[in-house]
């Protein structure tokens, strides 16, 4: 499976790339009225400014190697000094629009990055690594030592309705809060992508591969690292910006330690060899952030389990497997499998049933037994003493799990023999 | 001692050898030809176990296909390979010991009945360069230093059957010379030897016989004689 | 005079601590590259265990029993999991190694609850080894001294006195070669993770009863122990060693000092009020940043020497 | 199309002879000297290449040719001694300086973008030269002139049909054609190719010397070899480093005919030849 | 009103590293919840579910969000006065930008004096006493310590450790000008593994009393340091009881320990006896006491108020007075403070009938009680009261 990441490019000009754009702004322009709700509204808020984060962040790893352990520092600074002049603002202070203190958070990143890229830019690969670890642990705790910045414990307030209110959008009411936000995630996510086309993102690109040789075609690798760190740092802040609206607080949990390894996680998990990936891991980040720990106690081990398996059977993140299968799609393929994929996604629900049953219970047993042994789980009710609910969901996960097997064997079978396929029609199609 | 009958070999899912047949006996040197592509490194490869292949491999009479190569290793066949695979960070000498086989290994050897052949003061007496360089990051060498420590590592495990795929590839014509000569020292110790060449005149020079690889399979088996004579052979198989 | 030697007494002790906590994760580090941001969950495991083992084998039978267990499921892991990631480099390998660190803390909380458990120093190691200066040294933290010189002492003997460590050094690069050579290297990933990982377990079971046995132990331990690793040196044991002594003393010293840029800028005739810009930054003591300077040393180290204090190469 | 290094000229390092029979001397080393550690690995070495000769550097393994090609080009700084490039000292200066200066090389181990196209890989080598620098407010595919240049290169190194084949999919041959891609796609007017052939068999050879001869046509070439038939066609002068000294430097010929060069290096063959065994 | 439920979203870490102390006061609030629903003055009943904020300020609002999505009007969180500050401010905002939808917040737990004096706002309501009302109290107990002459401050790196120095040294030049400070350390919060260093100072210092304000394994380590290094001074602490520490403190072996607090485990009558049965429930300690006062105050507002709607239960719970397990307790109208009795309590081994503490055999016994007027300190809150009301 790990041998069909192959070379893709968008095409300059073409239709598809319009479409796509054309899409992505749709979607960002219909998702609240589709998800009306506050909680709803809130969350697509925090998509977009997450997006907007973990797309930074694979500029420096996906697209130039730099495996940062201290992102929250860029975005999280972003957020504190955009709060501070928002303040500023509704102190009569200054008249920045509210709108533009995003920027405000972009520069403040970019300035903290001029600072601290200096110094870790000047490494690469486990030393980079290292020292963005050392001053994102740094900044984090001297956050809780410096109250007078940071707000001590209870952070920085703010109110976002200040300053001039242009056509009277005061960006009080959520929705307005999100078409701003919305508005940047599309600017911002084309910013970056052009940016992938660009002289520079290009030898970013041969920093990562081979720094080596870009030294003896002209270019100060080190110089090529720092400028990306600190435009990453931009776009990061203008997200810390937006949070720092979104939230209208600031607390020093934005620069925190476990903040800058969920940036690298989920832009791991959505892909980051492609540049829609960060995507993908932006909306998960706060699928998983808000959605998954309402669901289930357990939030935290099932977190755990899927990147166990995802680095396992998919380290390309979700996007490489799209584009798994946007390949067989393209060789006209892909129809076949649509069964294979039902098969598959129903036997390992039925798995997954069983197996969640199972935690649940555990869960229960450990933290609730008090309640009296009865749960509730996805409707039904299960006896956390009783032998008939661990046999039955012993039963229905193992059913699962033999199934999928079963179908997975299928699958693979038939993936092999498409990639084969596809792989002899490249030949033809290159001896024509 | 070492026979192979119907080998066939893949890389995932291109099929590179198809049904290769040749036997190396007991301390012969014997020449595998061909040219680029032809699918000769793959042959080694296949025998050591390091690709995915089918067919028969026998080693005194044991089967190798589907064992791990330490394991052929330890059944004492030894592979240099091509591409001067030396450990960058470790030393010329750390290089070497790692040559050596572990001690249960060794012990294993040493009851079918084989003996330390090789030991340091061997290596660098062949070749006093790596004994000027052996406490030297291995990275550092010089690319032809290299590839004498490539054979030497090999060499240290005490192996009846070397197989040395391109050992003269980026060496001086002085160390060519050398190597050569050392080829036949091998053989004179009663190592076999399957050698993987380019340089025709070398290889028929020190060889017993020669095999000639086209398109993966063997198109010629011989004397280094016979092919000396039969230009078409040559002119087919090995010229461009 | 009082107040010296017994900081410096502590510093030893504490950096011997830290030795024995990074310890196997130094083994792995440099031996496989592995950032194995799992290494504190094995810490803490061992610990669980440790406490465990005590209810049912007493303490020094746990002492043997827990450091086994964990370095098998390390072993497991690294088997099943880990393996199959290594073809994709390092990035994979220390995000899955990450997410092992979620499972671990689920699964001790699981088990053992969300509170510390009632983890003892057994009695025979409890009390006063000695006392200077109307201070008492605990006998327990003298066993833990030893037990970190054993640590190294045995490490030591295993990289120089064997092979392990030179075979996976070249399997880093080229394992395939390395196989070729006659030697098993999936065994010897699998068994030099399984024994990092063991002495982790190890530093639990000392740790675990020294300080507190809960689920948030790990992620205190969690990043200090990167930083000796790499302070150290990538790839030296001795840098390791060197580097856990100083920073243990180095903190322990600085609690001491009270001195603050403000005192410094004031000497120099400069007077500092808390109208003065920055008065925060300026009126800090080094007493109060005692915990985290290991990582401005860490920075300046990898500013200054990149290859860390003995090490020999950049990452 | 060559760029004119002046434009990074700086004055006050300009010093040194410029002229010696009425062509400039594009390279100059005088007394380079490197140790590593305790051991002195060149020991003194002294060598003028004129503006468009073509030098071949010959010697045994280990004798010290990569070594040189490392000290010149700024992978290391030599010890003491001074290298000048068209008359500027550039000795301990970064690669990327050198670069600028209008000198360029390739590495004898592989040294490629892998994950990069063929076609990218050689447009990050066209890219410095032409003025791009780090920019980042203008798109690669408006760069017409870095684009055109690089499908030339494509053309000229016979890798059109790989165009948007990722580098590390190639097979070892195209690999090093696409290194001396790289190598020449700056235009610099000194060019380092060490060990170029390495790897292929004769008859790629043949066609890949043609190819350096036709992409370095007009430029001062330095090679390291151990073909000596690639030698006696491409070089105008042969280096002979031994043992990290040029023990000579002069016209094919005169080379061949050299005695101490004949002992140390390509005498050999013949010499054991004769002695019949020598072990 | 009587028969109508009243839904509480409970918000605080019920996963992560401060799951264990979540999820016990999650425990309190649906046991206490459960066990006056339909028996208390308004006849309400109380059903209390949790939300997971992860100890997270901005999770807080996003489960604050979820909550009134989901209909709540009544939220209580406690776990850190950073969430606290981030619900007071989003509760603050969404009432006056969704009229009609006011939602009240019962803070049960976080302890920053700022949210009651500068930050105070109408729709907080704090069951807990404040830093420097502890602080107030515990000082007035060691004024009559002739023991106590000079004092080592070790406190956490961050507001609250700040506050709890800054609150003992005016408090006790007040009251004892004779005791002198001889040291002071500021340490940063969870980063310390080994306190060794930290008790060397403290010997070196010459103190005869330790104040700290830490909590969690800062305080459980020091006192480790402390037992080690032999050093047996009496320490006055705020936060020795919560879950965990016991257990570790009973590890570490005898040492002098007092806490302040509005409550303690050696109740007798209605509290005692709801300690016991929690205990048998949950096989966990009830500590958490504010419940109680909280649904106390609740459905005493709500039967004054003859309404659940919070805007009038928020009215009538200005100013209001019930009955708890230590006297009267009044909501001072002019902070939204509660006012009420404060001890002192000291470990030490418990004797028969005394409550075993996580069942380590020690207990914290208590040895002062003081009136609510002990520990009531001034507010410079300024109330913006909504016009309407
Ligand atoms: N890792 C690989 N993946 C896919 N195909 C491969 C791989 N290695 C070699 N091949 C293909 O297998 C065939 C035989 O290669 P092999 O290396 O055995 O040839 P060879 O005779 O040793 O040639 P050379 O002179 O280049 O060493 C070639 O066509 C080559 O392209
Ligand atoms: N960084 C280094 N540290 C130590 N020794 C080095 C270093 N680089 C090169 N050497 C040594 O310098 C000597 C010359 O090496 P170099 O690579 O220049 O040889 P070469 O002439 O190119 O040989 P070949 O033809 O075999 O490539 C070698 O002995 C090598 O070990
Ligand atoms: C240990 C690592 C994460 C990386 C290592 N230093 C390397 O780059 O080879
Ligand atoms: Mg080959
Ligand atoms: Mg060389």
């Amino acid at each position: 499976m790990a041998r069909t990441k192959d070379y893709y490019e968008f095409k300059p000009y073409n239709v598809a790339r319009w479409t796509i754009w054309g899409a992505f702004a749709l979607l960002l322009l219909v998702a609240p009225l589709v998800f009306t709700s506050s909680l709803g509204h809130t969350m697509l808020s925090q998509m977009g400014i997450a997006i907007i984060v973990c797309l930074s962040y694979n500029m420096i790893l996906g697209q130039g190697g730099m495996l940062s352990f201290g992102h929250a520092v860029y975005s999280g600074m972003g957020s504190f000094l955009a709060i501070h002049t928002l303040n500023l603002v509704s102190k009569g202070g200054w008249a920045i629009p509210v709108s533009l203190i995003p920027i405000v958070g972009g520069l403040s990143g970019m300035l903290v990055a001029v600072l601290f890229g200096y110094v870790t830019t000047k490494k690469a690969a486990t030393p980079f690594a290292m020292i963005t670890l050392g001053i994102g642990e740094l900044v984090w705790a001297s956050s809780l030592m410096f109250p007078e910045f940071f707000g001590g414990e209870g952070g920085i307030s703010s109110n976002r309705v200040a300053g001039p209110k242009p056509l009277g959008i005061t960006f009080g009411p959520q929705i307005q809060l999100y078409y701003l936000i919305a508005f940047y995630t599309f600017v911002c996510t084309a910013a970056m992508f052009a940016f992938t086309r660009t002289p520079l993102g290009r030898m970013l690109n041969a920093v990562r591969d081979n720094p080596e040789r870009v030294e003896f075609v002209g270019y100060d690798t080190q110089k090529v690292r720092y400028i990306a760190f600190i435009l990453s740092a931009f776009f990061a802040g203008i997200s810390g910006g937006l949070a720092a609206l979104n939230f209208e607080i600031v607390t020093s949990e934005v620069v925190s330690a476990p903040r800058s390894g969920a940036y690298l996680l989920f832009t791991f998990l959505g892909g980051a060899t492609f540049f829609f990936g960060p995507i993908i891991g932006g909306v998960l980040l706060v699928l998983a952030g808000v959605l998954l720990s309402e669901l289930t106690k357990a939030w935290l081990l099932y977190l755990g389990l899927i990147f166990l398996f995802m680095v396992m059977y998919a380290p390309g993140g979700i996007a490489s497997l799209i584009m798994m299968n946007l390949r067989v799609a393209s060789f006209g393929r892909l129809k076949e499998l649509w069964v294979s994929y039902l098969a598959l996604a129903f036997t390992a629900l039925v798995a997954l049933l069983g197996a969640a049953a199972i935690i649940e219970m555990v869960y229960h047993l450990q933290l609730n037994a008090a309640l009296g042994p009865k749960l509730q789980f996805l409707g039904a009710s299960l006896d956390a003493r009783g032998v008939d609910s661990w046999f039955g969901a012993a039963f229905v996960m193992l059913t699962g799990v033999a199934l999928f097997e079963v179908a997975r064997r299928h699958y693979v079978h038939q993936w092999d023999e498409i990639q084969e396929f596809i792989e002899k029609e490249m030949k033809r199609r290159e001896a024509l | 001692m070492l026979q192979i009958d119907n080998l066939h070999a893949f890389y995932g899912k291109s099929h590179v050898l198809h049904g290769v047949r040749f036997e190396v006996g007991e301390g012969e040197i014997v020449a595998l030809l061909g040219r680029n592509g032809s699918g000769r490194s793959t042959t080694a490869k296949a025998v050591m176990g390091m690709v995915e292949c089918t067919g028969d491999v026998l080693w005194k009479g044991q089967p190798l296909v589907g064992r791990k190569p330490y394991e052929i290793a330890h059944l004492g066949l030894g592979y240099v390979p091509e591409n001067r695979d030396i450990f960058p960070r470790l030393t010329v000498h750390q290089n070497l010991m790692l040559g050596q086989k572990g001690a249960r290994a060794r012990k294993q050897a040493a009851s079918a009945g084989a003996r330390g052949r090789w030991s340091f003061d061997d290596m660098y007496g062949m070749f006093p360069r790596l004994k000027e360089r052996q406490h030297t990051e291995a990275g550092v060498l010089s690319g032809g230093e290299q590839q004498m420590l490539t054979l030497c590592r090999t060499l240290m495990g005490d192996p009846s059957l070397i197989i040395i795929d391109e050992p003269t590839e980026g060496l001086a014509p002085k160390i060519v010379e050398l190597v050569a000569e050392y080829l036949k020292t091998l053989k004179s110790r009663g190592v076999s030897v399957l050698l993987i060449e380019q340089k025709l005149t070398i290889a028929l020079s020190i060889s017993d016989r020669a095999l000639v690889m086209g398109h993966g399979s063997i198109v010629f088996q011989g004397t280094p004689e016979t092919l000396r004579g039969d230009a078409y052979i040559r002119k087919e198989w090995l010229e461009v | 005079m009082e107040f010296f030697t017994i900081s410096l007494l502590n510093g030893i002790s504490y950096g011997l601590l830290l030795f024995m906590l990074s310890s196997g994760l130094t083994l792995i580090f440099s031996m496989m590259g592995v950032l194995n941001f799992a290494h504190a969950s094995f810490y803490m495991l061992g610990a669980y265990f440790a406490f465990s083992a005590t209810q049912f084998l007493g303490y020094f039978p746990a002492l043997l029993v827990a450091p086994l267990v964990v370095g098998v499921l390390g072993a497991l892991f690294e088997k099943y999991a880990l393996r199959r990631v290594h073809k994709y480099g390092h990035v994979p390998e220390l995000l899955i190694t990450f997410g092992l660190s979620f499972i671990v803390l689920e699964m001790v909380q699981l088990v053992w609850g969300t509170s510390s458990v009632d983890y003892r120093v057994p009695a025979l190691l409890s009390g006063p080894l000695f006392t200077l200066y109307g201070t008492q040294f605990p006998l327990y933290r003298g066993f833990m001294m030893l037990v970190a010189v054993l640590m190294l002492v045995a490490i030591w003997l295993l990289l120089t006195r064997t092979r392990i460590g030179l075979v996976i050094q070249a399997a880093l690069t080229h394992p395939d070669t390395v196989e070729a050579l006659g030697h098993n290297v999936p065994r010897v990933f699998m068994l030099v993770f399984g024994g990092g990982a063991a002495l982790a377990g190890l530093a639990g079971v000392i740790g675990g009863n020294a300080f507190v046995t809960e689920p948030g132990m790990a992620a205190t331990v969690g990043s200090v122990i990167f930083v000796v690793v790499v302070v150290g040196g990538m790839g030296s044991l001795a840098g390791a060693f060197v580097a856990s002594l100083l920073i243990g003393i180095l903190q322990t010293f600085a609690v001491g000092v009270d001195a603050s840029l403000m005192g410094a800028l004031q000497v120099a005739g400069w007077s500092i009020t808390p109208q003065t810009f920055g008065y925060a930054l300026w009126k800090l003591k080094i007493s109060q940043i005692a915990p985290i300077l290991p990582y401005v040393f860490l920075v300046l180290i990898l500013i200054f020497r990149p290859k860390g204090l003995l090490g020999t190469r950049e990452g | 199309m060559g760029r004119d290094p002046g434009i990074h000229r700086k004055r006050d390092e300009a010093e040194g002879s410029l002229v010696s029979d009425g062509t400039p001397i594009a390279l100059e080393l005088k007394d380079v000297r490197k140790s590593f550690g305790r051991t002195e690995i060149i020991r003194g070495c002294s060598l003028q290449v004129q503006q468009g000769e073509r030098v071949a550097v010959i010697g045994p393994n280990g004798a010290g040719k990569s070594t040189l090609f490392n000290l010149i080009s700024g992978r290391f700084a030599p010890t003491s001694g001074q290298v000048l490039l068209n008359g500027h000292r550039i000795e301990g200066k970064k690669p990327f300086e050198i670069n600028r200066l209008g000198l360029s090389r390739s590495f004898q181990i592989t040294n490629i973008f892998p994950k990069l196209s063929v076609f990218e890989n050689l447009r990050c080598g066209v890219l410095w030269s032409l003025g791009y620098k780090y920019t980042f407010l203008r798109f690669l595919a408006d760069l017409d002139d870095a684009n055109e240049r690089a499908e030339q290169l494509l053309e000229m190194i016979r890798l059109h049909k790989k165009r948007d084949v990722l580098a590390v999919n190639l097979t070892y041959a195209e690999q090093r054609a696409l290194e001396v891609g790289i190598t020449i796609a700056g235009g610099a007017n000194v060019i380092l190719l060490d060990e170029p052939t390495a790897g292929m068999s004769r008859a790629e050879t043949r066609r890949f010397i043609d190819l350096i001869k036709e992409v370095t046509a007009g430029k001062t070439l330095l090679t390291v070899e151990h073909d000596m038939g690639v030698v006696f066609g491409l070089a105008d002068k042969i280096a002979v480093v031994v043992y990290g000294e040029i023990i000579a430097y002069d016209t094919p010929e005169n080379v061949r005919a050299n005695q101490r060069v004949q002992e140390a290096y390509l005498g050999s063959v013949i010499a054991t030849q004769q002695a019949g065994t020598s072990t | 009103q009587k028969g109508e439920t009243v839904r509480i979203a409970f918000m605080d870490p019920l996963s992560g590293p401060f799951a264990n102390v979540g999820q016990n006061q999650l425990k309190s609030w649906q046991y206490i919840a459960e066990r006056y629903s339909g028996k208390n003055a308004a006849g309400v009943k109380f059903e209390v579910v949790g939300f997971d904020n992860k100890g997270s300020p901005q999770e807080s609002l996003n489960t604050l969000k979820a909550a009134i999505d989901q209909g709540f009007r009544y939220v209580t969180q406690g776990n850190g006065s950073g969430a606290a500050t981030a619900i007071l401010d989003a509760v603050a905002k969404h009432n006056e930008r969704n009229p009609g939808k006011e939602v009240v917040y019962l803070n049960y737990a976080a302890v920053d004096p700022a949210l009651t004096n500068e930050k105070c706002d109408y729709w907080h309501f704090r069951l807990d006493a404040d830093t420097s009302m502890k602080m107030e109290a515990l000082t007035s107990f060691m004024k009559e310590q002739p023991k106590v002459k000079s004092v080592f401050l070790i406190n956490q790196n961050y507001s609250h450790g700040h506050q709890v120095a800054k609150y003992f040294r005016d408090a006790i030049a007040r009251k004892r000008p004779d005791v002198k400070v001889v040291g002071e350390d500021l340490h940063p919060i969870g980063s310390v593994k080994d306190f060794a260093p930290y008790v060397a100072k403290i010997k070196q210092s010459g103190a005869d009393t330790i104040v700290t304000g830490n909590w969690g394994q800062d305080l459980t380590l020091l006192v480790k340091a402390l037992n080690d290094a032999g050093l047996k001074i009496p320490m006055y602490t705020y936060y020795a009881g919560v879950t965990g520490t016991p257990t570790a403190l009973a590890a570490g072996g005898d040492s002098e320990v007092y806490v302040v607090a509005y409550g303690h485990a050696n109740q007798t009558g209605e509290m005692g006896q709801i300690g016991q049965e929690f205990l048998k429930k949950f096989n966990d300690d009830y500590y958490t006491y504010a419940t109680y006062n909280g649904i106390q105050l609740l459905s005493a507002a709500m039967a004054k108020a003859k309404s659940t709607d919070p805007v009038k239960v928020a009215k009538s719970l200005e100013g209001l007075s019930v009955k708890s397990f230590a006297g009267d307790v009044t909501m001072r109208a002019s902070d939204h403070q509660l006012q009420q009795a404060m001890y002192i309590t000291k470990w030490q081994k418990a004797k028969p009938g005394e409550y075993s503490v996580e069942k380590t055999g020690y207990t914290f016994v208590p040895i002062k009680q003081m009136d609510p007027y002990v520990s009531s300190t001034p507010t410079s809150c300024q109330m913006k009261r909504p016009s309407a009301g």
